[in-house]
């Protein structure tokens, strides 16, 4: 309106124009290596009885639970980024997983898993289809129409499920539930795998840990998780290497402009929210087919949100998001695989990290930050020293804390698409 | 202004309207499409709906559900998104109950302890979201969400057999010590062999007079009310917003504290595994249907125990009672789409008229315009 | 509604479910086994209703009102979260017998059928500790409940008792949630972490999750499981693992339900009071379907005997 | 009327044909084609009609300039011709082919291009990015757009990098961009919409020149500015456009400026000048040393604020000059209280208020009249009665104790409704149903009715018409006799130079350098504001002060 004359707040006086420091892969080969040694040192000077918790913490084991935990999540946050990235932010991302977990296995019962795959794809496509509508087309506010979203669709798969999975009792139905669907295939690269496992079930300082991590992105790996890391990387290639993708981008930036360049940018924000609940839908299949195989009401579990959460973690890009979906993962399969004592292991690990931000933000003459980093590395390791594991009860609040404590530590870090949940209407900007 | 006012009633009245015949529309094809006869199964709802111990039952489940729409109504009025306000009243509730099970004070002592500990309780999860979000920017819709997760981890691991809470080897209930019965509630009859009406349904609707005053008389309300509107308006305006965040999310904490307290003081007097659970997303279906206001909530929450109340019956004739999942889905649905188009269309209404009476307004006052000019 | 008139007796029996309701493949498919088989037998008439994520004990006596008001008789509450709505309904309908799975009401005109599930896991136990090779044996729980905790701590002194070698690893599936009865994959999950940490015998008292525990066992070689409430050797949906499943510690619920129904339709002299289902009632049990445990068949039943002779007590909690 | 009467009578197609014969009120001359020919161009908005039968014939290879008040309709019109609004009646030709404009894209495949009033840029993405959306079939959106860009850049002198990110841009950059994304295009028609509304005048002399270049090259455009005094400069025609219609087309060599606003208001013009000075001695708000940092979003920290100092005494308007992002509005946050200054110390009427909340800052004296009066004055969805209490909760009449008095309050707005001559039918509308100017109107009554010690008045006048304009400078010159002090900071520097008592003129974060607003012109002030002169700034010459005769709003009779 006229009274926003120019939208260019910009250039605050003495601005270096230059770009502070991304993550560079370089950079974040280097931190996961740092970790590595850091933990073979750990565990190298831990006494006998932990050690073993130790070695669970890179066990193939524990990294391919962790890889096939990270995947819906992952998948979730990729559907939260398309969505984000033309400006919709889409909390419904737990409903329209809801709906593919449904009609994954609705599918996938009948004929066979890829046809489920489709038809949970779909069935997220549709829940996406909706919130553009709310909120493109009629510009409800973003949250609110993703929280109707999930009622909605919890809702409607509790009563299909009601109507179609009950009478199925002898297959294997009940109206929580559907019948079994067949495996998805999934693979193990051949000697690589065998022989990982003999290196890793030696124990050597980090050449085990570092079997351990490789055999478990090699062995057993689900067709769905290489289409979903393709995903990723298809992801990165449409919305930063295309013209669709700029088009797309631009839409969550500054929709206005992209109109006045003749962007039909209803089109762009509903292709994108389209897309982020067909993500959302084979998160969704993935829970479904390839975790367990059946659809299973409450399934899904929050991971629609977690995925979010990863999504803002990774900054709102591929490679963040897919690390944050890591850390997701690996932290919510640690409670299944004998948690409590790889949790307390954890510990130290964790404080350590910590104690090394402490001492960089007290270089950086940040007192109050550094002290307070400092102080929680030093609880955890009087906790770890105090303890020797932590309650399983506790364990599951691992990937919350997590989350709690990653957010805390890089909320204000982050850049979030500029028009982000911002209301549009076409032929009204200024 | 008097027109103003009464289209604006009108338009208030339209969307939950307008919603509620589309949604019971969509619900009708719904049952139709996966043949079941829809009108009837409406006028069981309605017909089971309108007895006497339905009613009871709706009323008692509408004060929980009353509570819940204004924890999360205090938070919708100022833009934040309350998410977490289902492990809110839970904490609340579970606190609420060890210190009232292992008190033993006079009744008139030990009710406001008890709700005094679970407002305290659920103002101090809530903050820890009101914390981050101010402090570190952390959005309160993930962190509710996590604080959720974590809420119920923190009971289950607390509400253990010789933790906090003790185990029926006969009932294999676990639960908490249960309130002396001086700090049972008051109740009210409803005459005949019905179950009594529970009396915290006056602390409900003392609830809901001090959210309108609150929110509606005083400064304080001004303030937030600002904020929710425009957020850089009202701290130019000399609102300090991070602490109005806080503050209003201690609130909804606080809020949420209540939504617990009239089964734990009504009906089961303790905590167990059961307690009803999910009633904070309940809310915020409730919260966006009466429009985050303290006379549409109570009409909302009392939709949704006649909802659910009728679900009970549907079953019972033979119907999925999962029906009536759809239908509130579809309601909400519903709800915010016609709100939002109402309201789009109220605006326009009133910038047309505002600039027809301008126009005649000039016409009329050629002259002394030029002059005043 | 058309509920009133229908003062009569004849209506038949009324069902509960708990959440999860008839075709759980588990607790509640044990009762409506039951259930159909006195129907058929006795040419009864009944209704079934479930409860639903979130009933308060205010839903839950309006299921059971209903169906006392619309004159079924025998009305069972099928699982223990029924406890108090269904002690409160029998205080309003004295003149129709209710009964109670898994709990104990007490009241002249409820029968509370309770099994002796820690007695039945004891022997699961026993045949864990004559079967595991690497002494490592794991048991997933549902959930951290009192009644799972039944069988957790059944199953570890059966255990400890054959075998003092063998360590045992508890996990829960979801703590403080029924919701880990639901969740197969994250039961395949942790059965996966144990088994990669040598453990080869897995009791799972996990409902839905059980499955997927069986599953990881079914993929591995030299691994078992033991399964829960039916005998889930016939399970059609775990077919391709059945040669997996060492035992099923089975709760006859069927039984238990089936018996009270009769006694109320049949013989017009219902039970009433605690009908405890144990080991000597016949109310748990393992199975010897596969074969797979005839070999120590003899030591299972003298632990058995032991047990219904009273000189062995077991715990009915785990700590 | 710029057209014929006799045109309208016939039909589109023959127009199209007869297209080429020079509308009456074209100079003499030399005459190109007809570029663009709109006719009868009527659109409403609810509540407006924002163009009314609106005719207008620009020539190719000409600089067509469209001025009028605020609201005329100029921007709408020329959202028509670009295809973002559909108008209710009329039609639109291009180079004598009658057309249907849907979308911006269709015009944009038609040669017309425009550069908005209020920049069309994403941020956060490159110069690249920006330039090649929309037109990505063109060149890609690699290496081959990239060549392209620097290609357009070099011919027409506009140094344009295409890897930077735009956000890192200033203004005058972003300007820029945005005509290179109209020639990117391969546009024959360039609107440009007040593209000198944030240049300071050498900036603006660099664009004329660029402007003068496209025209060589055969390019039309349409030009909308407020500044007639740039219009008579570069327009080769020029159409005033009053209350969504066109009600005269001029040739500049038979106008001036003067005579040209008369066509625009109707009526004789205000001015903003101040006549005695009312300074007094007694000091109101001095700021000593203040100091405030930023952290970008890369975690680099610098001083968008440096070691400030200035002083505002009783009666006194201090105009701050600056092109825009260059620390003016965290000045007057840090005085507000909205940031916290990280060293230096403010103080109001002698008491130290560096830190304290902007509540007690209000509650102490300082009225504020925000930049943005939809960000930072409104609540646009709520009354007028409650946007009246909006900063102001906590005094009488608004408030007892900690309640609210909304019978006081209602009362009180409509004595500011009737005084300040709020156009609105009532005190129950929404403040967002009101046109911008009877909103601003709201918030100067708003913060005059509080009595203010200190008044900070950011672009008070900005985006308002003309008779909004003389009433809100009346109001700050009554409240200055009065001993009203006042903070003024103004984009349109003939307001500042006549309102003000004392200028600064602030250069990235600083202050660098002061003026007299008796002596300085336009001119100087601007090439202080791009860092090229600093200390006080002299009048040179005597005849200087004649220069700014083609400012129209600057009288100068009394200087
Ligand atoms: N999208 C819109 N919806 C409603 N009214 C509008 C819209 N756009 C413009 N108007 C109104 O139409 C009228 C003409 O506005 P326009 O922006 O064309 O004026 P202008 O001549 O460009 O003014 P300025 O000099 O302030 O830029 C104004 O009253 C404006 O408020
Ligand atoms: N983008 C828009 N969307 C909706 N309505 C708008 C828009 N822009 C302007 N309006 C409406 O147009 C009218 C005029 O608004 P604007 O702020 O442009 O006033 P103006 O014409 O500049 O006012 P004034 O004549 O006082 O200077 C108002 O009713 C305003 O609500
Ligand atoms: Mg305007
Ligand atoms: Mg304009």
């Amino acid at each position: 309106m006229s009274a926003t004359a120019t939208a260019t707040k910009s250039t605050a006086p003495g601005k270096a124009p230059k770009r502070g420091p991304r993550m560079s892969v370089a950079t974040v080969l280097l931190i996961i290596a740092g970790t590595l040694v850091a933990l073979s040192v750990l565990r190298a000077l831990a006494g006998g009885g932990q050690q073993s918790a130790f070695e669970n913490i890179t066990s193939s084991g524990q990294i391919g639970a962790a890889l096939s935990m990270a995947v819906p999540i992952g998948l979730a946050g990729l559907g939260g980024l398309w969505a984000e990235r033309a400006g919709v932010v889409n909390i419904g991302l737990e409903g329209m997983m809801i709906l593919g977990t449904f009609f994954g296995a609705w599918a996938g019962y009948q004929t066979n898993p890829w046809v489920g795959v489709l038809a949970g794809v779909l069935g997220g496509a549709v829940g996406g289809l909706v919130h553009a509508i709310a909120t493109v087309t009629f510009g409800v506010d973003h949250i609110i129409s993703g929280v109707a979203i999930n009622i909605l669709a919890l809702g409607a798969t509790t009563y299909l499920a009601k109507r179609w999975f009950e009478p199925l009792s002898d297959i294997g139905g009940s109206p929580k539930q559907s019948p079994q669907v067949d495996d998805i295939a999934s693979f193990t690269v051949p000697g690589l795998s065998d022989g990982l496992a003999t290196v890793e079930n030696h124990h050597w300082f980090l050449v085990s840990d570092l079997a351990g991590l490789l055999g478990g992105l090699v062995t057993d790996i689900s067709a769905l998780t290489i289409v979903s890391i393709l995903l990723f990387a298809g992801t990165f290639f449409v919305l930063w290497k295309t013209s669709f993708g700029l088009r797309l981008r631009s839409c969550g930036e500054n929709p206005t402009a992209a109109e006045s360049l003749g962007v039909n940018v209803y089109l762009y924000k509903y292709a994108a929210v389209v897309i982020s609940g067909g993500l959302a839908g084979l998160g969704g299949v993935f829970l479904a087919l390839v975790r367990s195989h059946i659809y299973n009401e409450g399934q899904t579990g929050g991971r629609g949100y977690i995925g979010l959460a990863a999504m803002l973690f990774g900054n709102w890009r591929p490679g963040g998001l897919a690390m944050g979906a890591g850390l997701f993962g690996y932290s919510d399969a640690l409670q299944l695989r004998n948690g409590g004592a790889t949790v307390h292991a954890l510990l130290l690990l964790v404080a350590l990290g910590l104690a090394l931000l402490a001492g960089w933000r007290l270089y950086r003459k940040r007192y109050v930050a550094g002290a307070v980093c400092g102080g929680a590395a030093l609880v955890l390791v009087l906790w770890y020293a105090l303890t020797d594991t932590v309650a399983n009860d506790l364990v599951p609040a691992t990937p919350y804390i997590v989350t709690l404590l990653v957010m805390g530590l890089a909320a204000q870090r982050l850049r979030m698409p500029k028009a982000n949940n911002k209301p549009y209407r076409k032929g009204q900007g200024t | 202004m008097k027109k103003f006012d009464k289209e604006r009633v009108l338009l208030a009245v339209a969307a939950p309207l307008l919603a509620l015949v589309a949604a019971f529309l969509l619900t009708a094809l719904v049952l139709a499409a996966t043949g079941k006869a829809p009108f009837n199964a409406f006028g069981i709802m309605f017909d089971y709906g309108v007895k006497a111990d339905s009613q009871v039952y709706i009323l008692n489940k509408a004060t929980t559900y009353y509570l819940a729409g204004l924890a999360v109504a205090i938070g919708f009025r100022m833009n934040l998104f309350n998410i977490g306000v289902d492990g809110q009243y839970r904490l609340a509730a579970f606190f609420a109950a060890v210190v009232g099970g292992a008190l033993e004070l006079p009744g008139l002592v030990q009710i406001p302890l008890i709700i005094l500990v679970a407002m305290l309780v659920g103002a101090m999860w809530a903050s820890i979201a009101g914390l981050l979000k101010v402090y570190r920017g952390v959005s309160e819709v993930i962190s509710t969400i996590m604080l959720n997760s974590l809420s119920g981890i923190l009971i289950s691991y607390l509400l253990v057999d010789g933790r906090l809470a003790d185990l029926d080897k006969q009932t294999n209930i676990v639960a908490t010590d249960p309130l002396p019965s001086s700090s049972h509630f008051f109740t009210i009859p409803a005459g005949g062999d019905l179950d009594p009406v529970f009396g915290f349904i006056v602390v409900a609707a003392l609830a809901g007079v001090g959210f309108w005053f609150l929110l509606g008389r005083t400064r304080f309300g001004f303030d937030l009310r600002a904020v929710g509107r425009s957020e850089s308006a009202a701290q130019a305006s000399g609102v300090d917003v991070k602490r109005m965040v806080l503050t209003s999310m201690l609130l909804s904490g606080g809020m949420a504290g209540l939504i617990g307290m009239p089964t734990l003081l009504n009906d089961t007097h303790q905590f167990t595994s059961d307690f009803p659970a999910g009633i904070g997303f309940t809310g915020i279906a409730i919260a966006l249907l009466g429009r985050n206001n303290p006379v549409g909530i109570a009409l909302a929450a009392v939709l949704w125990g006649f909802l659910e109340r009728g679900a009970n019956r549907l079953e019972f004739e033979g119907y999925d009672k999962e029906i009536v999942g759809v239908m509130q889905g579809v309601i909400v649905l519903c709800v915010v789409i016609a709100y939002e188009l109402v309201r789009r269309y109220g605006l326009k209404r009133q910038q047309q008229r505002v600039g027809a009476e301008l126009a005649a307004q000039a016409r009329k006052s050629e002259k002394k315009k030029e002059v005043a000019v | 509604g058309s509920s009133s008139e229908e003062g009569s007796k004849a209506a038949g029996v009324g069902l509960a479910y708990d959440v999860g309701g008839r075709g759980d493949h588990s607790f509640n498919d044990s009762a409506a086994k039951g259930y159909d088989r006195a129907r058929k037998d006795f040419k009864v008439k009944g209704k079934e209703l479930t409860a639903k994520d979130g009933d308060t004990d205010a839903d839950r006596y309006d299921k059971l009102s209903s169906l006392a008001e619309a004159g079924y008789n025998p009305v069972v509450g099928v699982g223990y979260a029924w406890t108090p709505s269904l002690a409160k309904a029998a205080k309003k309908y004295p003149d129709t017998d209710f009964g109670i799975v898994d709990s104990v009401v007490d009241s002249k005109n409820v029968a509370s059928l309770v099994s002796a599930e820690h007695e039945g896991s004891y022997l699961a136990g026993v045949a864990a500790g004559l079967k595991t090779k690497s002494n490592k044996v794991g048991f997933i729980g549902g959930t951290d409940s009192a009644l799972i905790k039944k069988f957790a701590g059944g199953f570890q002194q059966g255990l400890k008792d054959t075998n003092p070698k063998a360590s045992l690893d508890v996990q829960w599936v979801q703590v403080g949630s029924p919701k880990g009865f639901g969740m197969p994959d994250r039961g395949k999950d942790i059965a996966e972490g144990m088994l990669s940490n040598k453990v080869d015998v897995i009791f799972s008292a996990a409902g839905g999750s059980g499955a997927g525990a069986i599953e990881a066992t079914g993929k591995k070689k030299g691994t078992w499981s033991i399964g829960v409430d039916g005998d889930q050797y016939y399970d059609k949906g775990l077919a391709p693992y059945k040669n997996a499943i060492l035992t099923s510690m089975v709760k006859n619920v069927d039984g238990s339900v089936y018996d009270f129904i009769k006694s109320v339709v049949k013989t017009k002299k219902s039970e009433h009071g605690v009908q405890s289902y144990d080991l000597k009632r016949g109310g748990v049990g393992l199975s010897y379907s596969g074969g797979f445990i005839d070999d120590i068949k003899p030591k299972i039943e003298t632990a058995k005997k032991k047990i219904i002779d009273g000189k062995i007590k077991v715990a009915d909690t785990y700590k | 009327m710029g057209a014929p009467p006799s045109l309208h009578a016939l039909a589109p197609q023959e127009c199209a044909i007869k297209a080429a014969s020079p509308p009456k009120g074209a100079p003499a001359g030399d005459v190109g084609d007809v570029a663009v020919q709109l006719r009868g161009i009527t659109k409403r908005f609810p509540g407006v009609v924002a163009n009314h039968d609106i005719d207008i014939t620009v020539r190719r290879g000409t600089v067509h300039a469209l001025v009028g008040e605020n609201g005329a309709g100029k921007s709408t019109l020329m959202k028509i011709l670009y295809g973002m609004q559909r108008p209710d009646e009329g039609t639109i030709e291009l180079d004598g082919a009658p057309v249907e404009l849907h979308s911006p894209a269709d015009a944009i495949s038609r040669g017309v291009g425009m550069v908005h009033q209020h920049f069309m840029l994403a941020d956060n993405f490159t110069v690249l990015e920006n330039v090649v959306l929309g037109a990505e079939k063109l060149h890609g959106i690699g290496g081959k757009a990239r060549a392209r860009i620097k290609e357009i850049s070099d011919a027409y002198g506009l140094g344009v990098r295409p890897d930077v990110m735009v956000e890192d841009l200033g203004v005058a950059d972003r300007q820029r961009v945005e005509i290179l994304k109209v020639l990117y295009r391969g546009a024959r028609t360039l609107i440009l919409d007040e593209p000198t509304a944030v240049l300071v005048p050498q900036e603006v002399d660099a664009l004329f020149a660029n402007l003068r270049d496209l025209k060589a090259e055969g390019l039309t455009v349409l030009f909308i500015s407020h500044k007639l005094g740039e219009v008579l400069a570069v327009a080769d025609d020029i159409t005033v456009i009053r209350r969504g219609t066109t009600v005269a087309s001029v040739v500049p060599s038979e106008t001036d400026p003067r005579r040209l606003a008369e066509l625009m208001v109707g009526s004789e013009l205000p001015s903003p000048e101040t006549r005695e000075s009312t300074v007094t001695d007694t000091g109101m708000l001095t700021l000593d040393g203040v100091r405030l940092t930023a952290t970008d979003v890369d975690g680099v920290e610098r001083a968008v604020l440096d070691d400030i100092g200035l002083r505002i005494r009783k009666g006194e308007v201090l105009g701050i000059a600056g092109v825009e992002g260059n620390g003016q509005a965290e000045l007057v946050e840090a005085i507000m209280g909205m940031r916290d200054p990280d060293a230096g110390t403010i103080t109001l009427d002698g008491a130290d208020i560096s830190h304290a909340p902007t509540r007690k800052r209000r509650e102490d004296g300082i009225g504020y009249i925000p930049e943005d009066r939809h960000r930072h004055g409104l609540l646009l969805e709520a009354p007028l009665w409650e946007n009246r209490i909006l900063g102001h909760v906590t005094e009488p009449p608004n408030s007892k104790g900690g309640l609210l008095n909304p019978a006081a309050a209602r009362r009180d707005t409509e004595r500011i409704v009737a005084t300040y001559d709020v156009r609105t039918p009532g005190i129950e509308v929404t403040a967002a149903s009101l046109s911008g100017g009877n909103q601003q109107k709201l918030i100067v009554g708003r913060e005059m009715s509080h009595h203010p010690k200190l008044l900070i008045a950011a672009h008070p006048t900005r985006g308002v018409d003309v008779g909004a304009q003389a009433q809100i400078w009346d109001q700050i010159r009554t409240a200055r006799r009065e001993g009203l002090a006042v903070l003024l900071i103004s984009a349109d520097l003939d307001e500042l130079i006549g309102l003000s008592d004392t200028l600064r003129v602030m250069y990235r974060g600083r202050l660098v350098a002061d003026a007299d607003p008796a002596t300085i012109t336009p001119e100087e002030l601007g090439s202080a504001m791009t860092g090229a002169a600093s200390g006080h700034l002299e009048h040179p010459a005597e005849d200087a002060a004649e220069a700014d005769e083609a400012e129209v709003t600057t009288g100068g009779e009394d200087r």
